[in-house]
């Protein structure tokens, strides 16, 4: 990759850390009410693979999805905007942290039922084939979604139908509070599913950038030029709790020290070096996105709360609500 | 004289219908191309459209849904079919949480045009996993429109409206009506979701049905009739959205309400409207309102037990005779 | 003074006890072991049973209630936890069409003693599908018993009742209430399942709440008391059994009724005992029926759009205004 | 295998044969009313499996059942007399074809949702653990079950937690009327499949008895032994359609005819004469299991209807139905 190319997504990911860092702290000011789950740490795997793909191409996340909204193009105003329950939010207020959505840039949705979106990614793909458009589907999803039943239907329908949708799992190592490893078969709990379906499946460094980008990509032609699904399992870490109640506690210091030590950024910031970018090149970029984010955080305070009125709206097409005569 | 057509056949016509005037239409589903059908409910279609349009799948009841949804927020029609109704369980996060909400709680982002047929209700012996009317569970969720057609002209009629409908539609096809017969409606029959028909006109008591029901109410009233009692018989045909307005309008005449209903007695959709009747229509009441239901049970598989369980015209006959009586 | 519990606190104790009593009794489920569950309902019991009874699964739920019905049917008493009631759906089919049928199909040959936990509705502001009170999913189908207390006093008696079922029982534990307080209940506190509690006599109208709804109908009623309007509200604890009779001894003496549901209103249990009080109730009833339920919309994010959307005390006073002035 | 174990087995097999034979006979004569699967063409494998297992083992089949029923002891008078609605049938004519169920010899049941039965399966042999009885579960499921979200979970569990359990697919070639192949991404839908749970697979001759005993009896051991769950894929091939709308006209002339020359009752006389078995002794075996099933069709049609009351009983462990007071 070349240095112009990956200077732009380590600024993307910059904007992505420092979003969900002010998500954190607007959650301690009360601001943000509900539950969040915070993707920092994982941000290579979205903004990695978004560069691979086309701007028309679909992407289904899950409620931790913010790094999936704004590598699709969402903005942290938006995004904030939408956890601080505002008019101006991504879903105007009614979907919250756990559903960001931005169809308009074909992010299409991030759901909170564990791997209820997989089937949702493979009929997006089979829309794409019957439509002839060339569009890819993309389902993310995490190494907990592996054992649940819908998983193993997506799988084999996307790979009987041959179709262009790729399954990138995010491994960080827990579900919520339980290892992965404790209650799963097979080591690789995506990748080594792939064989049951006949289609291949890759462990990928899912923090470093560079590589989930070439991975995708690889995958990507492969699946446009008819030759049908793929996993890629990327290996990451969140670097807060599952969500925002949780301290945590269970998971090892050793093992946090490590995975900190093996931070997407830092390993962008390493690679930008090596060619030849200087730190102070990288620094800007990190103050333009803590510059946007600082501005976010206060355009999204200043935003208004919904109508209430909204709460009746958009069930059905028509925009209203009524469910009789 | 018109042409006759099954209930059955009206489903695969029309399907046909919408697949013939959209491209974006296309159905998937167990067993539904060269097979036909298990109910010989999509015959001639995969003929017609191709195996492009027409898609067999695994047993996969989610991924079915799932990739309906996927499909349909992404610019098709699809229309899926879940063999039995009582397989919706195995794909109801779908039903339950996902095509009724996305809408939503994207704040208005995404539409999703999809409809899911199945073949519903009992009657036949299918035992306690393949006997349930189960369009009670989709009226617990906001967001699902809900048809249930009683007779060939309406299949066609309602299937258009919910193949065209931008709103995610829930259609059972009742198995013990497949077989029955009508006429074949005109081209372009479209029936509104959310009407109900007064399907027999009376001054006495309004007999509330749907589906399989309505035949059942219909000859409840005849019975009826040679006792004196004249029956008004509303067919409900969608649960979502409910026309609640049609029944109200028969109470002023009747003052009398009986539902009549396949499903259980506990959470059955004759309660909903009964609600609505006791606090909107109190004042037309002149007597108890009665649900004419099923016993809250499983499905039997013997003939002499199903019949004990499913509502037949006798139980509506004595339970109306009771409330003329009032 | 007696001790005082948490409603949270309540789960896990009454879990505890019946763990104690009795060595069939296990629990299964996500996150329910070293982490004490997700919402810290089951705090201790690891610590306190081992492994060996408290068992954490991988995130698929069919499993969870599927092997849970295959331990009970074999002489287990399995508590399975599902994390969040929405996700009842992704394990529908064992709730719908397998535990509460195997026994009448296999003609009583087979017990299936054990209960489904799960963290029911909302109010927290945690969206569209983390926020559902589906106990009326339940509802429709017959064969399930339906547990969802108010108090952590009935919490711990409806556990020991629910654990000692030989039926299968769900289990409706309210997000909203676990950090309430209450007395801690005496050793062996049992509530059996099927009996409403009247938690607030009066003479002029009948408010019927559930779990969550209890002490928004309590609120209620101070409010309406201050307008000279004495209202009884009765907390029904159970949807199976339905406790009617409780509800119609109260009509007798107030011939006024309201519900008051979390649920949306299509399809929410109020409308299933409406239907019975309109039919063995009528002549009690001397004003119109009102059911004070959701609006049919998924539940929305921001807390001034959900506040919309589940009902609150003032709007059940404004319900039984109208109504007293009838 | 000893020749009087297997003259045992093909005598089962006969029964089962002509107790299916029977069935479609009764039905075609209209006194089997809604639905049956038989499973004629898959004898070897109920009575293969059942002859390794312990009388206090557990089995769970499919709507397909009437052969795991009758293989665990109940009698063709019983299950026929289920099937014609009669007071003396299996489940007193409640559950019928599709829920045939012997509980008092572990026969937990016949479910007619695909897969459903993999998971209680599943707890069945956890409880088996928990009480520490070195009983073991065995569930019987068709190739098409192989597809559904709850054959992963229930594999995954099963795996993970090392529980005495066996995964016997019963592998037709078909679906209904769609063949597995077209549907399915890998060539062997349950044996291919195994190595996502990190457990062993394997194909056997599903019309060989004596094969399909070898392979459960050595699993069974395996499990007993607490060294976890097996997937166990028995290729056959059902002699009739479907169920019984279905001629099964779906499948090629050729395919049926080297099918049925590979009869599991033939295999098994082959077997016996092998073994110096005569002739004569199996005709012998196979007239009493047609003189048997003779006198239970007479005796199932003789037999009376349940009492329309028992349509309100049994919904509660108590004996009732009442759902609220
Ligand atoms: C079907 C379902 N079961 C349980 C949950 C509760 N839950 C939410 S997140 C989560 C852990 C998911 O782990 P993983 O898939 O690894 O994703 P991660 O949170 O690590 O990104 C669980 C169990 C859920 N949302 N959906
Ligand atoms: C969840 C579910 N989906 C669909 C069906 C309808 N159905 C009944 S049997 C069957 C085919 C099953 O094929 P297989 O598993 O190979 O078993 P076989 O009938 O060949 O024994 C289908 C699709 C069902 N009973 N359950
Ligand atoms: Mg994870
Ligand atoms: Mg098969």
């Amino acid at each position: 990759m070349e240095a112009t190319e990956l200077l732009a997504l380590y600024e993307q990911m910059a904007l992505i850390r420092r979003t969900e860092k002010a998500a954190h702290d607007l959650f301690l000011q009360g601001l943000v009410k509900g539950t969040t789950h915070l993707a920092a740490g994982q941000e290579a795997i979205a903004v990695g693979a978004s560069a691979a793909l086309r701007a028309d191409d679909y992407v289904f996340a899950t409620y931790r999805g913010h790094h999936h909204a704004m590598a699709r193009g969402a903005t942290p105003e938006e995004c904030l905007a939408e956890l601080m329950s505002r008019a101006t939010g991504l879903c105007r207020a009614k979907g919250g942290s756990m559903h960001l959505t931005k169809a308009s840039t074909g992010m299409l949705g991030s759901y909170a039922i564990v791997g209820s979106h997989l089937p949702m990614a493979v009929g997006a793909a089979w829309s794409a084939r019957l439509r002839g458009t060339g569009q890819l589907a993309v389902a993310f999803f995490g190494d907990g979604a592996t054992n649940i039943g819908a998983f193993h239907e997506a799988l084999n329908l996307a790979a009987v139908w041959k179709l262009p949708v790729l399954f990138v799992c995010e491994n960080n190592l827990y579900m919520e509070y339980t290892r992965i490893a404790d209650v799963t078969a097979v080591p690789r709990p995506a990748a080594d599913r792939a064989p049951s379906y006949g289609i291949p499946g890759e462990v990928v460094d899912g923090n470093d950038v560079v590589a989930v980008h070439e991975a995708v990509d690889r995958f990507a032609r492969r699946a446009r030029a008819g030759d049908g699904p793929a996993v890629l399992e990327a290996e990451t870490y969140r670097h807060f709790g599952h969500s925002r109640a949780d301290p945590a506690t269970y998971r090892p210091a050793e093992e946090v020290e490590r995975w900190l030590r093996h931070d997407p950024l830092d390993l962008a910031r390493g690679r930008l070096a090596e060619l030849g970018v200087p730190p102070e090149t990288s620094t800007a970029a990190d103050e333009r996105a803590r510059a946007v984010v600082e501005q976010a955080v206060a355009a999204a305070k200043a935003a208004p709360p919904p109508d209430p009125r909204e709460a009746l709206t958009d069930v059905w097409a028509e925009g209203g609500a009524a469910w009789r005569t | 004289m018109a042409d006759v057509i099954t209930y059955r056949e009206a489903v695969a016509e029309g399907i046909a219908r919408e697949m013939r005037r959209d491209p974006a239409v296309v159905c998937l589903g167990e067993d539904i191309g060269e097979a036909g059908g298990v109910f010989k409910t999509t015959v001639g279609l995969l003929k017609e459209f191709g195996p492009e349009r027409v898609w067999d799948t695994p047993i996969s009841e989610q991924a079915i849904v799932g990739a309906a949804m996927g499909a349909a927020i992404t610019g098709m029609r699809p229309v899926a079919e879940i063999m039995f109704s009582d397989f919706l369980a195995c794909c109801w996060d779908y039903l339950a949480n996902e095509i009724p909400k996305v809408r939503y709680m994207t704040g208005g982002q995404v539409t999703v045009p999809l409809v899911v047929r199945t073949a519903n209700g009992g009657g036949l012996g299918f035992g306690a996993q393949h006997s349930q009317a189960t369009e009670n569970w989709a009226l617990t969720v906001p967001g699902l429109k809900i048809a249930a057609p009683s007779t060939p002209a309406d299949v066609v009629g309602m299937l258009a409206a919910a193949i065209r409908s931008d709103d995610p539609v829930v259609f059972f096809e009742h198995k013990g009506l497949l077989a029955t017969k009508g006429p074949l409606p005109p081209p372009d029959h479209i029936v509104e979701l959310g009407r109900a028909a007064v399907v027999r006109e009376g001054a006495d008591v309004t007999l509330v049905a749907l589906a399989s029901m309505v035949p059942v109410a219909l000859e409840a009233a005849a019975g009826l009739a040679q006792e004196g009692i004249d029956a008004e018989v509303i067919d409900l045909r969608c649960l979502v959205p409910l026309d609640v307005s049609r029944v109200l309008t028969s109470l002023r005449r009747t003052s009398r309400l009986v539902t009549v209903e396949e499903n259980p007695y506990q959470g059955g959709w004759g309660a909903t409207l009964v609600s609505v009747v006791a606090d909107e229509g109190f004042g037309l009441l002149e007597a108890p309102v009665r649900r004419v239901a099923a016993q809250c049970v499983p499905l039997p598989f013997a003939d002499a037990l199903e019949d004990q369980v499913i509502p037949a015209a006798d139980t509506v006959v004595t339970a109306v005779r009771a409330l003329a009586a009032y």
